[in-house]
């Protein structure tokens, strides 16, 4: 796989620009409720871009949008229905944490736990038809500790599905610490109990992220049956928007925000290596944040959903 | 078209076969669904038919497979899955109200959930934890069709309908319905061969009369039939209404006969409060009007874990024996 | 006895703290309960006080850890077990209601289940799968207590009882209350400091009224008070009625309101059909006879699953100004 | 561990009579619903009586009756309940999927992977406490794909609860393979994916799954952490009385019936050892058959519970 190290950058820099636009609603109450941005794990969701075709499908989570990014949603529809617009990918019925594209085969949960079966649907349906296509079921390292994973990874492995987990450990399940509450120290080396290959990577390095992740698809596409991906990586910011986050010690919050921005580090490698200029850098920068601002403006002058349509769509129409 | 006597299990068994032949996109997945043709036979043939990749006989693994569906679902696919008694709903009911029932609404109407949850419940003296009907538990959650059949002909007219239709049904059959003999139906075992689609969401009037106006579904039907007869000879007319499905609810059937009769009876195999009985009541009085009821009356489970002993069941569970004494009391009241 | 004004997270956190230091035989366990203290802080400074055995912060697997629960009741300790939104109930639902409010009964009273699940609903524009109250749905199951508080007050007092009671109890904390601030109660917020437990069962009379019966609970008896004073100035005198409970429904004292009213309204922030609305009016219908009200009211979520938009929620979920619409028109309708 | 083998060969046979004698009330709808029988997995169930302490607990599945009778239940009051008497162990409201003995710390369940959440609380409890017991968990090898044996095992190895797994792998969840639906040949080599000890050990093979079970046990009671025992073995008759049991090769079921009968197996091991008679081992048969055929009469006089107490039990009295 010949990686492009300036599109790595670019997506890694858009994706965030676009988690910092809604930041914006969050302080002006436009989002209520729960955002959980992805602030710090860019590089996986430019995984998954590089590699993913557009007829595989991602199942994802409450975490979910460069997810979506990544699977080719509409960047413009998926922000309106952050901020819940009638002109939202879901009308605005859906919100941050459900955001369905059955055009880009992507959809989320916000219950934990919940986004491996549904991908396993998909996986089953490409396997019956004779597809090449995967499906990628993501989920956090606190969904590992759920039934499903196990219950998924069960069913994908007996029935050779073209199914690839995608575990973004983030070390944490809001307060809870993965070491806390889980058997082993990795969740790679549980892949074992299913026949399969489990791999472990720095979810940080967007290169080596990306190149683990191709094999990882590439593997399950080719009919290796199902494959788990461990990507490590760190939430820059509290579990939520709103939560106090005291449970993470600040020095440790400041050390990972150096040691494992994504973006940082691929900033300062491609510095090093001469493969761009500070202020070629400076400027993707400068145009995904300006990208990214045109596009909230935009989004914050659409309108509400109407009211009157709070029960449409609650049944389909009758044949 | 051919018309001849089966039973219940051969008529689901045989609406699968024929929706499955007739499209591609349907697949069946559950425990012991395909090498043994289901616990109650409702899936036999269907495996050798179809090959395992339609007909999937699945490890104990009810949360994810439920989700498994939901994802063929929106993939495309018609997916029928079988929780085998209503009673394990507890360990998958996350995928099934949560997904299945909420994604249509979620995603504005983007994604269509073409998916059958089909199950069994009902008493036939099994105990706590596989009894229970439980219709009322999905009812109350929105998003998701919820069907119960009473005759042999409506389980293969319901099942093709649930499968054809873009909404999630909840499907469930009555054990002690799957278990009966063609010749035992009061409501009769005439079906007909070819595939046929009984409207979800009509309720059928199983027996007309003036007097009392019964309503109830699945095996209940069948006990009220039964009931209805007995005290037919005491001179007591018992209409008996068969809703068919729980959602959508047929009110306008229910109020017209209550109406006439101004006496209303539920009979529900399923716990009395929070669930059928005292929605059907409601229902019948906002359309009627508060004060439209001469006599109501909700004869159900009484909020009680079901016990092992039959002794102890028979004193909780409505049969016909129990259904003629209410109906006998409503008409000795007035 | 010294009261203070607190807000309901402190309640329930010092109801939870005193209960632990009365009894080293409860134990809570649940995700976050420990290190954060909870995500609405209502088990604020348990860790430190009685250390990580007793305050048990666990990984995302409630179906076995609610099991847990029930097997550490089985084994002499009284289990709280937080389940953080309601709307997980669905992964868990099945050690709930299939061992834990069925065991005590299945084993013919030889085993007691002092057990709470305690869990955190209502609608605070968090979309379909972080909104809902569902306490429909656990009352529908038999064999459990369903508890929502609603005052301050009730938040330590029904917790305190819920602890201590040899029966399962499901205590259902509403987020909108959890977030308010002490001094934003309408039906205040002094709480005494000492331990003491209000009985589960009895409804409290939140205000007195003599045109019409509105029967709530949780934050619907907050919004209730805020209609019931705005409509008061227009003339129509509401009386406010907070079950706090659904299992046991107090029948007796809404029962005695209505006779008097005539009129009975339901709020419910939880769907409307198939759960508490048409069970109250139907319990009160079997108490005071079928024609005893001249009018019948249900104000509830219209059975749609949450949509995200607030424009949409405000739509759907009851609160004070819908519920000074509906009172207005019941007032003019007689 | 020295090992009575005239002792273990009465349990086993003991257990066996006792199933026999419930068979036949089957035969005559005394007993209505799915029995499900033991027959051929004796073994397993003398391997829990030979290590277990009065205060250690045991949290079975369906098909409990030898794991009840191993655990010290009284087989009179088990048997009532089986026959839903008022006699029985839970006044006839459990039946035969739901015995529950407080005072032996014994219950079970009849949803499949609900065994082992609830005898994790058991463990925790000892745990809690410092005390020296532990918890048995049973289930079968199709209860092992259901996600609570994941979550069980990852809590209780991440909090080094004394509890111990024990799965009777028989190679059918009622007409599912094992094999067809389980990604791993065994079950016991899942055992890494929580850091802890898994083995697998012939479970008709009386002594073996005896001692088998004993070191698990004493690890786990040694403070060691959970534990994993895969026990192999058939079952000789139908899942549950009544089953048609078609989806079993004939030829399987009378092959196995022969090499995997744990009785008939011990029996030709004492005989071939001298350590009994023929004589001495019909003794004991006979006298088995006749103790239960004893209960059984016993049993069946008594009384069916009385309806007028149907609602008795659901609620505790109020304080
Ligand atoms: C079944 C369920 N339990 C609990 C929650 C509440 N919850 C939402 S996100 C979360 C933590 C998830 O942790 P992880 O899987 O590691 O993902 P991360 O947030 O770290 O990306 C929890 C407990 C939920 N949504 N669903
Ligand atoms: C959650 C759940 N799903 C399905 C069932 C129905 N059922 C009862 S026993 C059984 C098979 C269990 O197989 P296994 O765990 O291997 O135990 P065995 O019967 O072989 O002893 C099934 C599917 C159930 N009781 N609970
Ligand atoms: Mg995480
Ligand atoms: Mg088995």
């Amino acid at each position: 796989m010949k990686l492009n190290p300036i599109s790595l950058f670019r997506t890694m820099t858009r994706m965030r620009a676009f988690d910092e636009a809604c930041l914006e609603g969050v302080q002006t109450f436009e989002i209520h409720g729960e955002l959980h941005t992805g602030i710090g794990q860019e590089a996986i969701g430019v995984a998954l871009a590089q590699s993913l075709t557009p007829n595989d499908a991602v199942v994802s989570t409450h975490r979910n949008h460069f997810h979506a990014l990544a699977k080719g949603v509409p960047p413009r529809a998926l922000m309106a229905e952050i901020f819940e617009k009638e002109t939202g990918l879901c009308r605005g019925r859906g919100g941050h944490m459900h955001p369905f594209d059955p055009e880009h085969h992507f959809s989320a949960t916000g219950i934990v736990g919940a986004s491996l079966p549904v991908a396993l649907g998909y996986a089953y349906k490409f396997k019956m038809m004779g597809l090449p296509h995967i499906a990628v079921g993501i989920c956090g390292d606190g969904a590992t500790n759920h039934g499903t994973f196990h219950e998924c990874l069960n069913m994908a492995a007996a029935w050779s599905l073209p199914l690839v987990c995608l575990v973004e450990n983030n070390e944490y399940a809001i307060s809870v610490r993965f070491r806390d509450v889980t058997a082993t120290p990795t969740i790679a080396e549980r892949a074992s109990a299913y026949g399969i290959t489990g791999r472990r990577v720095d979810g940080t390095d967007v290169e080596a992220v990306t190149l683990a992740f191709a094999e990882t698809a590439r593997h399950t596409r080719k009919g290796g049956g199902p494959s788990l991906l461990e990507a490590t990586c760190y939430r820059f910011r509290g579990h939520y928007e709103g939560d106090h986050d005291n449970y993470r010690e600040r020095a440790e919050k400041q050390r990972m925000r150096v040691e494992m921005d994504p973006i940082l580090r691929y900033r300062r490698e491609l510095l090093e290596h001469g493969a761009a200029t500070e202020a070629e850098l400076d400027a993707i920068g400068a145009k995904a944040r300006e990208e990214m601002t045109a596009m909230l403006a935009d989004v914050r002058a659409d309108a509400m959903p109407d009211p009157a349509g709070a029960m449409d769509y609650v049944f389909a129409e009758v044949m | 078209m051919t018309v001849r006597k089966i039973n219940a299990s051969q008529a689901v068994a045989e609406s699968l076969m024929q929706e499955m032949a007739r499209d591609e996109s349907v697949v069946l997945l559950g425990e012991d669904v395909g090498r043994s043709g289901g616990v109650f036979g409702s899936s036999r043939d269907l495996l050798e038919r179809f090959g395992p990749m339609r007909v999937r006989d699945t490890p104990i693994s009810e949360m994810s497979f439920t989700g498994m569906g939901v994802g063929m679902a929106m993939a495309g696919l018609r997916p029928v899955v079988e929780i085998m008694f209503v009673d394990f709903m507890g360990v998958c009911l996350e995928q099934i109200y949560n997904a299945m029932a909420k994604i249509p609404y979620m995603s504005g109407g983007r994604v269509k959930m073409p998916m059958v949850i089909k199950t069994a419940g009902g008493n036939i003296g099994s105990a706590a934890q596989h009894s229970q009907c439980l219709w009322g538990t999905f009812a109350h959650l929105p998003g998701m069709h919820v069907v119960a059949p009473a005759s042999v002909r409506d389980h293969k007219g319901l099942m093709a309908a649930a499968i054809r239709s873009d909404n999630p049904v909840v499907f469930i059959e009555h054990k002690g319905l799957l278990l009966k003999k063609a010749k035992d139906f009061l409501t009769g075992s005439e079906v007909p061969e070819d595939a046929f689609v009984t409207p979800i969401g009509k309720a059928e009037v199983a027996r007309k009369g003036n007097d009392i106006t019964l309503v109830t579904l699945s095996a209940g039907v069948e006990y009220a039939m039964e009931a209805a007869a007995e005290v037919a000879a005491e001179g007591i007319d018992a209409e008996v209404i068969d809703l068919r499905s729980i959602v959508p609810l047929d009110t306008e059937t229910v109020a017209a006969s209550a109406a006439r009769t101004g006496r209303l009876l539920v009979v529900d195999e399923d716990y009395l409060s929070f669930g059928l009985s005292a929605e059907v009541v409601v229902r019948v009085l906002e359309k009627l009007g508060p004060t439209a009821l001469r006599q109501i009356r909700r004869h159900a489970v009484p909020d009680v874990p079901i016990p092992a002993a039959l002794s102890l069941e028979e004193a909780l569970v409505p049969g016909p024996a129990s259904i003629a004494r209410v109906l006998r009391e409503m008409a000795a009241a007035s």
